[in-house]
């Protein structure tokens, strides 16, 4: 492996989910073969692309690709620990959703397109996890917008529509306050390169007003597609989408943006300590915090499985933002680890209400009673995600709420603990009745709309097998935590890196 | 001991080190399996086997896991799993009570394991990231972990005031499981208040005299509320309310210097109040499924005695070691070892009056089952088994374990029998008054339903709401305005524009 | 002092003849008025030591303006009433262009009353440019840029306006006009020749000339006379550009004449070809300008298949 | 080389009005060999600098001046490129659009007026190429046949009185300094009322021609009433000519306090071009109406960016102006071609049309919403790059955060009129069918220039470069 | 010496004036016919000024002295672009009148 080789590896994952999409659009429907081998071609080149790459930044190297964009930014496609917690948890969760989507959309119109647009997205998100400056950042974050938008309205109804205007004004809105915010931090300070402990110390006591300014428009920015309180409102009108869709929505491409965003904005252009200087890490926190108690008690009175889960997800992404504001290193541990966490356990559950729309036709929540006998498998998945999501050990959830917790301590802030045994307690009052649902109540008589998509099991074996896949990891990333290969290690070895930088 | 910690987290580990831990396991295990193979025939003909067997075996699992846990995690995760599968047990009649009680049930088990999260998050910090038991007791408390933790603990462990959901529960889970639910979940609450709690803290003291007082309140209140019910299921639970109210006097007990002493007693207690609580539970199945014949009793009352220490059972000595302690820990003044002595005696005679009515209400019980509920059968039999080896267990353990023994020997001295003696016979006095005389409360007293059950009520309703307030949708209708907005428009552009032309030209030279 | 009264009747005269022809109520009455208003604008503009610009004016602006816009009031058809308009929409744009009107005074009348740097310029250059007359000598060799985008914008207004010309109408005309329209074809030929041969040194030129052949084609044309006097004709096509053409291509020789030099110039006459470069394209310009005019005025739409085809298309849509 | 640029067209466009049959070649082909011969000028000048002439040598006053700096040829480039690219997609779908022969010569006629303009530094020249150019443009909107004619009469007329305007803006320049070459004006000029009043003639005259609001009345129905090819080129080349004329006279005309005072007029007149213009294209039931105004909102951004230009005098605004200008032309080139594709296909010129057109003109309209995401100025786009130096120059200046704000308000508009037709594509209920089976090349070609725009991004460090450079 | 200068700034003026009734004209009147001649108004109104401006050079005293002869060069320019243009104009009109006169509904401009 030459090291010229190496520096196109970014290129190249991103290539590699990329090309397929390109090529998926000139298909013919009828080619259905051909798709689902390109499909699963790019999916097995990026896995095999991120290995390389992770062994290699296990072992301390930094990838670094370049091209020549703006005077003072260049389009810069960097390949560190964080970028990589990212981009594996996307490529893996993509490989999952790839084999679910082809499941899902067996004999519905328009597939070429659809599966061309998810792969855009999924480059879109992994060159957006790799993006080694703000610009780039920026760039792949409009790209996810437009990647994203086919997807949500795909179904084309007037619902699909109304959802995807929503979401296009918002994440749009965000993109453009993100835009000024760069434009502004970039008229200071340039935009150099994501480092640990950030770039803009030197102007801190010059331009105090402009960074505030700066950090406020780009948090807002972020902050729609990570759908932080006043900008939160298209997600849950985005649940229309396919499950798939909203599977990788939710747990992947466009709220994990706008948190990774959030993460790259604290630790690698302010880093900590201006951070500190400016007062900035406070309201984003109470903000976060806010949110997080919205969220939840918002999904407390949807009567639609999808909308609930939004709104959760509202709640849970706002863990990872107060995880980062905590400017603890071990609040830090809790909000990357939940980054990874949150999205295995949101894409479960969004499997699982796929598989109860697409095999009984269920909507609502007051369709579920009795599921779990019809359905086992995915109930025991829906439950096992839903009790991550409260954060009852063993699962992976209560991995990252401990460090959250354990953070929240650490940096005197017994508020945010509170905070978070209240949201786990809204969860739990949000989650719970659906599994009881699912397994103490009969079932209320026939099922909306039946389809019999297997003969031996519940359900067609291609929506099952990821979602039970992201179930086991579920419990596997809880208990085996503090193993080498989990992502608490990565995290851990993330935050390690962002913390001794001086 | 296994040692997880290479693969876990630090400290990770499963064992039975400490003589605690081996009694509890013992115990709880032993429970465990009887209730399972009373449940093998008990539960047989129920539907949903399968459901509850998996959460039987669920809350087995956590129970055992928790017991042998070596650090706080492992005992946090198998609390968990036990208290939520526990749910399953609770609601698994499906009938309109038990869904209420498992609400209940779970409303607080979900507190319990939140405030118990936060504690040990609190816990884990001050231990600086590690979890076993060792490192933590070197660590100092504060009160808002105290707090938390017998809060979080409390609400499994079922002491007045956290006792809401037991006299719910148990009347509506199964036999079988209300038998493990008093018998090893609450001593497992109990064991997490002295692993959690460890003795000698100087913060910990401070709370000492407080706990003994609420232990105090919590006997007596059990009893006295427990006599206003007639289900027999509720009356135990309410005696299992008062009894965890001694069980809270031991503990706070050994948060004192004087913890050396203290333990063999509190554990002591524990298993005692197990085993007799289970064989309690299971007869009390027995008994309100079919007639039983009048020699069948005995099952009833052997435990029943134990508990209300008669001489020569467990209880007694357990009760006489207690008052000894009272002595010999140091306390503050105001709480004379003479008047607590008092409380027990009291205490006593209401634990006599609470078997006495319990007793009535089992013979009530049979009553209303009508003499034609069938014969003695097998199934019956190997339940009526189940329960007389508990019985044996109760009758043998205080003369072979040890400590018991020793305990055991000293109240066969008679002014110790007097004083174990005189409260019994006082109730037994009491009882015969009240049913000479037909004494009784107006008949609304009786089984009322606990408010508990309306305030949980409304908590569903509250996070459960059908709607909520949402910002109203402003709907302004603009189309009116864009109209007569384009109807302003001109409809000879050429004229208008050059008209323009020339009014900028005026206003801009004027702006000049 | 009799001149300054000349001066003011004839302002008097073309003030009261443009608001008449604005204001009027009928919009033949406008259109008379209007080339009244040329013609004697054509007049001042001889009094103001401009012959040949007046020349043009009548030729051009008097007499083609007027024409053109008598054959667009006959091609309108019916003639409707003009729509009476309100005192509002009369007034407001009164008084805006009243005060505009007195800026403008203002601003005009402060004027230095020197003339700037150009003219002497020009007289310093004459020699080199080939001709003798200035005017001739700015047009076709100082700005000859400007002269040859001119006849663009001549033959792009053409091609304009055969687009959008209607079919042609054939009407009989009288048989009196058309024998006096025949007298007059050669005298109108040979006045063209006169005036642009006189351009190079003094008043007259490619316009006028070419108006002026124009203007005889024209009526020659409407008596049905030159009826190979048509766009689909090739020559006439030929011609048409013919001035263009001859243009771009001296333009061309010339440059290539002075390829030699190491920075050809572009549009630079060799001095000593100047003077014939430039009467070549002033016979070609007067040719094309004539056609051109002419064909501006009798516009008829080409009978490609194409335009047939579309002209049937509308007809069908306005059914 | 600059003269084969002009003698080209010129000689295409002749030869086309003899031989009428091979005119869409002659077109094609010259388009295409002034494309590479503007390449090579471009190449030419920004290595070796501007460079100025003074016609046929003349003394300078006397002749007609010139220069070629690098914008001039950057939007000579731009104008032949497009050209070329028109010409194709015209002659793709001659058959189906009925296009007459009529469009050969004019469109270039179209380039060598442009060209002529690009170049020209001499106030009376500019004056007759502007005519010209108004000529073509109206003959070429009058292609469209009965339902342009009224549309194109007014635009001709206004845009005669515009020329007129401006002339007279000339002649009083004339008057006071007796010149008219831009060079020599400047070394005399002199803040008075005159020259005060004769900028604001000449002003308003070419903001009547471009189009700027609030004199763009005439626009949509002329842009929206001509044939796609005609309505990509007027909307992409024709209104910049004007706005280049604008440029030349306030930032090297205007002295310093002339252009403070006008800037916030500017400022002001772009930012409610763009408020309203995107408003109205949210409103439009009209496809290519809502391209059309389209054009005008985008055109605020070039009155708004000359407005802080003159404010600022920041040369990052500067390239931020020409920026806007280029990545509009070619944006909207793809917009009026892809627009133009589908409401032929789809037969229809209301938006209703295009329901479902992403399903059934999958390639137009991704070309369409493609173009549309650098109106909106997505990264990386050339509208992006636009926006950002347009920002950066406006961060530069401490405490400005009234135009930042504005912009990104603006920029939602922008946003939403684009994906208001892109939202309808989505729309599956009930699509539109095809009249016919979609061709395929001309949604390519519409989609060229998109992606072409797209392309400026990349670009974006030299394109910054040879804009910063200029000094114009 | 006084009148020339008295006539040259009545030229001027009335240079001003036929430019201030054209505008007038463009603005007000109805037709589009109308329009077109005021347009040919303003233009002459902007040409007369613009000969009066070469009137200048030639100045009363030096009447050999030949007037500017740049500025003539231009209005001839001027002329022949303002009847180019007028011509396209008013064949606009005509086919404008054509098709509306079928439709006499649709209001005229």
């Amino acid at each position: 492996m030459s090291p010229f080789w190496l520096s196109y590896l970014p290129l190249a994952i991103i290539l590699s989910s990329l090309l397929p999409g390109l090529i998926i659009f000139t298909l013919k429907e009828q080619q259905v073969k051909l798709r689902i081998a390109l499909n699963l071609l790019g999916v097995t080149v990026k896995l095999v692309l991120v290995l390389i790459m992770w062994q290699a930044v296990k072992a301390g190297a930094v990838f670094y690709f370049s091209v020549p964009f703006l005077p003072g930014a260049e389009l810069v496609l960097q390949g560190d620990a964080l970028s990589l917690l990212f981009v594996v948890l996307s490529s893996v969760l993509w490989l999952a959703t790839t084999i679910y989507a082809i499941g899902y959309l067996e004999n519905s119109p328009l597939r070429s397109r659809f599966f061309g647009y998810f792969s855009l997205c999924v480059s879109a998100t992994v060159g957006l996890a790799l993006s080694g400056n703000l610009v780039s950042f920026l760039l792949f974050y409009e790209l996810l917008t437009l990647a994203t938008f086919p997807l949500v309205v795909h179904r084309g109804t007037p619902e699909a529509l109304a959802a995807g205007r929503r979401y296009l004004a918002y994440t749009l809105s965000g993109g453009l306050l993100l835009l000024t915010g760069v434009a502004l931090l970039h008229s200071l300070v340039q935009s150099p390169q994501f480092i640990p402990g950030g770039y803009v110390s030197a102007v801190v006591s010059e331009h105090a007003g402009l960074l505030q300014l700066a950090f406020g428009l780009m948090i807002a920015g972020l902050g729609v597609k990570a759908a932080l309180l006043p900008l939160h409102g298209w997600l849950p009108q985005a649940m229309v989408a396919p499950a798939p869709v909203s599977a990788l929505l939710h747990a992947v491409a466009v709220v994990k943006a706008g948190a990774f965003g959030i993460i790259r904005l604290v630790y690698d252009v302010f880093g900590v300590d201006s951070m500190q200087q400016l007062q900035l890490a406070e309201p984003l926190m109470l903000l976060a915090a806010t949110t997080i108690l919205y969220g939840s008690w918002r999904a407390l009175a949807q009567q639609d499985i999808k909308k609930r889960l939004a709104y959760s997800t509202i709640s849970q992404v706002s863990y990872i933002t107060v995880g980062v504001a905590m400017l603890g290193p071990l609040a830090a541990v809790g909000g990357l680890v939940h980054l990874v966490h949150q999205g295995v356990m949101k894409i479960t559950l969004f499997f699982c209400a796929g598989n109860y729309a697409e095999t009984l036709g269920v909507h609502k929540i007051n369709e579920l009673n009795g599921a779990g006998r019809r359905m086992p498998l995915t109930s025991v998945a829906f439950t096992v995600a839903a009790l991550g999501m409260i954060g009852i050990p063993p699962t992976a959830g209560f991995i990252s709420k401990w460090y959250l917790g354990l953070g929240a301590v650490a940096t005197d802030n017994s508020l945010m603990l509170l905070v978070f045994v209240f949201s786990g307690l809204l969860n739990a009052a949000y989650f719970l009745p659906i599994v009881y649902r699912l397994w103490f109540l009969p079932q209320g008589g026939n099922w909306p709309k039946e389809q019999r998509l297997s003969a031996t099991l519940e359900t067609h074996w291609m929506l099952l097998l990821p979602m039970l896949f992201t179930a086991v990891l579920i419990i596997l990333m809880g208990v085996f935590a503090s193993t080498g290969v989990s992502p608490l290690s990565w995290t851990q070895l993330i935050v390690e890196r962002e913390f001794s930088y001086d | 001991m296994i040692d997880l910690s290479a693969w876990l987290w630090p400290g990770a580990g499963l064992g039975l080190v400490t003589e605690l831990q081996q009694l509890w396991w013992y115990f709880s295990s032993g429970l465990w399996l009887v209730a399972a193979v009373f449940s093998l025939s008990f539960m047989a003909k129920t539907p949903q086997k399968g459901r509850y067997w998996l959460f039987f075996g669920l809350s087995f699992a956590g129970n055992m896991l928790l017991i042998a846990a070596l650090d706080a995690i492992s005992f946090y995760i198998g609390f968990s799993v036990m208290s939520l599968s526990a749910y399953g047990l609770v609601v698994h009649s499906g009938d309109k009570s038990a869904r209420r009680a498992g609400r209940l049930y779970l409303q607080l088990a979900v507190m319990g394991e939140l405030l118990l999260f936060a504690a040990l998050i609190l816990r884990a910090s001050a231990a600086d990231g590690q979890y076993d038991w060792q490192s933590w007791q070197q660590v100092p408390l504060d009160h808002l972990t105290i707090l938390l933790t017998i809060a979080g603990l409390g609400l499994k462990a079922g002491f007045w005031p956290l006792h809401i959901w037991l006299p719910q529960a148990h009347p509506a889970a199964p036999a079988p499981a209300s038998a493990v639910l008093s018998g090893a979940m609450i001593k497992a609450g109990v064991l997490g208040l002295v692993l959690f709690l460890p003795g000698g803290d100087p913060q910990l003291q401070l709370w000492v005299p407080y706990m003994i007082c609420l232990g105090f309140f919590s006997a007596g209140f059990g009893v006295l509320a427990s006599l206003l019910y007639r289900q027999p299921k509720v009356i135990l639970a309410y005696s299992s309310v008062s009894q965890v109210g001694y069980v809270v006097i031991l503990v706070a007990l050994a948060w004192t210097d004087n913890a050396a002493a203290v333990l063999p007693v509190l554990m002591a207690y524990a298993a005692h109040h197990a085993v007799a609580k289970g064989a309690l539970f299971l007869f009390s199945g027995i008994n309100a499924r079919q007639r039983l014949p009048a020699y069948w009793q005995l099952l009833f009352w052997l435990p029943a005695l134990a508990l209300m220490a008669i001489p020569l059972s467990g209880g007694a000595a357990i009760k006489t070691a207690l008052k000894g302690l009272f002595s010999t820990t140091t306390l503050p003044g105001w709480l004379d070892s003479g008047m607590l002595a008092g409380l027990l005696s009291l205490g006593a005679l209401l634990t006599a009056l609470l078997f006495l009515h319990l007793a009535a209400m089992l013979r009530q019980q049979q009553r209303r089952l009508g003499p034609g509920t069938g014969r003695p059968d097998f199934a019956m039999h190997w339940q009526g088994a189940c329960v007389l080896l508990l019985i044996l267990v109760l009758i043998w353990l205080p003369w072979q374990w040890q400590p018991l023994l020793q305990l055991s020997l000293t109240t066969l001295a008679w002014p110790t029998i007097w004083t174990l003696c005189w409260p019994l016979v006082l109730a037994l006095l009491l009882v015969a008054l009240v049913r000479w005389q037909q004494w009784q409360l107006p008949p609304h007293y009786y089984d009322r339903n606990s408010s508990v059950l309306l305030w949980s009520l409304w908590l569903k309703r509250l996070y459960q709401p059908q709607q909520q307030w949402q910002m109203a949708q402003l709907q302004l209708n603009w189309r009116p305005v864009e109209r007569a907005l384009n109807r302003l428009a001109p409809d000879n552009v050429v004229g208008a524009s050059a008209l323009l032309i020339v009014v900028l030209l005026v206003v801009a030279s004027a702006f000049w | 002092m009799s001149l300054l009264l000349f001066d003011v009747l004839l302002c008097g005269l073309l003030l009261a003849l443009a608001l008449a022809s604005v204001l009027s109520r009928q919009l033949s009455h406008a259109v008379i008025l209007y080339i009244a208003f040329g013609l004697l604008m054509a007049l001042t503009w001889a009094r103001l030591a401009a012959p040949d610009l007046a020349l043009a004016e009548a030729a051009i602006g008097a007499g083609l303006t007027g024409a053109l816009c008598f054959t667009a009031l006959a091609r309108q058809g019916k003639l409707a009433a003009s729509p009476t308009l309100s005192w509002q929409q009369r007034c407001w744009p009164a008084l805006f262009v009243l005060v505009t009107l007195f800026g403008l005074l203002l601003l005009v009348l402060q004027l230095p009353a020197k003339p700037g740097p150009l003219p002497a310029l020009v007289m310093q250059q004459l020699a080199a440019s080939g001709v003798s007359h200035p005017v001739t000598a700015v047009l076709l060799n100082f700005r000859s840029w400007d002269t040859l985008l001119e006849l663009l914008v001549l033959l792009l207004a053409l091609l304009g306006t055969l687009q959008v010309a209607p079919a042609p109408v054939y009407q009989s005309s009288w048989v009196l006009s058309r024998s006096w329209s025949q007298l007059l074809a050669p005298l109108i030929i040979v006045l063209a020749g006169y005036l642009l041969w006189a351009g190079a040194h003094q008043p007259g030129g490619a316009f006028q000339a070419g108006a002026l052949l124009a203007a005889g084609a024209v009526v020659l044309k409407l008596n049905h006379q030159l009826n190979w006097l048509a766009w689909r004709n090739i020559w006439v096509r030929f011609f048409a550009i013919a001035g263009l053409t001859v243009f771009v291509a001296a333009v061309l020789t010339a440059w290539l004449l002075s390829g030699a030099l190491a920075e050809p110039v572009w549009l630079r006459w060799p001095p000593e070809l100047a003077k014939y470069i430039i009467l070549l394209i002033e016979i070609f310009a007067t040719l094309a300008i004539a056609i051109t005019l002419t064909l501006l005025v009798v516009a008829e739409q080409p009978a490609t298949p194409l335009s047939l085809a579309r002209q049937e298309d509308d007809e069908a849509a306005d059914g | 080389m600059m003269i084969l640029l002009l003698v080209l067209p010129l000689a295409a466009a002749l030869l086309m009005l003899l031989w009428p049959r091979i005119a869409p070649l002659l077109a094609l082909f010259s388009a295409a060999v002034c494309s590479f011969l503007a390449l090579q000028l471009l190449l030419q000048v920004s290595e070796q600098g501007t460079r100025y002439w003074l016609l046929a040598g003349w003394p300078s006053g006397l002749a007609i001046a010139w220069q070629a700096d690098t914008l001039s040829c950057l939007l000579i480039l731009l104008t032949a490129v497009l050209q070329l690219l028109v010409g194709f997609y015209a002659f793709a779908t001659r058959a189906r659009d009925k296009l007459s022969q009529g469009f050969w010569p004019l469109s270039s006629l179209l380039q060598l007026s442009l060209t002529a303009l690009w170049l020209s530094r001499d106030l009376f020249n500019l004056y007759v190429c502007l005519e010209l150019l108004a000529l073509v443009a109206v003959a070429l909107v009058s292609l469209s046949g009965r339902k342009a004619i009224k549309p194109a009469l007014n635009y001709l007329l206004l845009s005669l009185f515009g020329s007129l305007c401006y002339l007279l803006g000339v002649v009083l320049l004339y008057g006071a300094y007796g010149r008219l070459d831009i060079a020599g004006l400047v070394s005399q000029w002199q803040p008075n009322l005159l020259t005060n009043s004769a900028l604001l003639l000449m002003s308003l005259g070419l903001m009547l021609k471009a189009a700027l609001w609030p004199l763009h009345g005439w626009l949509p129905a002329a842009h929206a009433a001509a044939p796609a090819p005609v309505s990509a080129l007027l909307s992409a080349l024709v209104v910049k000519g004007p706005l280049f004329i604008l440029c030349l006279l306030w930032l090297q005309l205007a002295s310093t306090e002339q252009a403070q005072a006008m800037a916030p007029l500017f400022a002001g007149a772009g930012l409610a071009a763009l408020l309203f213009g995107g408003w109205s294209a949210l409103r439009t039931p009209f496809a290519k109406n809502l391209v059309a105004y389209s054009t005008v909102a985008q055109l605020g951004y070039a009155t708004l960016a000359l407005g802080l230009m003159l404010k600022f005098d920041q040369p990052l605004i500067f390239a931020a102006l020409w920026l806007f200008v280029l990545a509009h032309a070619l944006a909207k080139a793809a917009c009026f071609l892809a627009i133009g594709e589908m409401s032929g296909t789809l037969g229809g010129k209301r938006l209703t049309t295009l329901k479902g057109a992403s399903q059934t003109m999958p390639l137009a309209m991704f070309a369409f919403a493609v173009a549309g995401g650098s109106l909106i100025g997505l990264p990386p786009s050339g509208g992006f790059l636009a926006k950002w130096a347009l920002l950066q120059g406006l961060w530069l200046q401490e405490q400005q955060l009234f135009w930042p704000l504005a912009l990104v308000l603006a920029t939602l508009l922008s946003a939403a009129y684009v994906f208001r037709v892109v939202v309808l594509a989505f729309d599956r209920a009930d699509p539109v069918a095809p009249d016919f089976s979609p061709q395929v090349l001309p949604q390519w070609l519409a989609l060229l220039p998109a992606l072409a725009v797209w392309a400026m991004a990349l670009f974006s460090e030299p394109l910054l470069l040879l804009l910063r450079l200029e000094a114009l | 010496m006084v009148e020339f200068s008295s006539s040259l700034n009545l030229f001027l003026a009335t240079a001003a004036t036929l430019v201030a009734i054209g505008v007038y004209g463009f603005i007000v009147g109805p037709e589009p016919l109308r329009r077109i001649v005021a347009l040919n108004i303003i233009s002459a109104g902007i040409f007369m000024l613009m000969v009066v401006l070469a009137y200048r050079s030639a100045g009363p005293d030096a009447v050999s002295t030949l007037a500017d002869p740049v500025l003539h060069a231009l209005v001839l320019t001027g002329l022949v672009v303002a009847v180019s243009a007028t011509a396209f104009a008013l064949a606009l009109l005509a086919r404008l009148g054509k098709t509306t006169a079928d439709r006499p509904e649709e209001p005229g401009p």
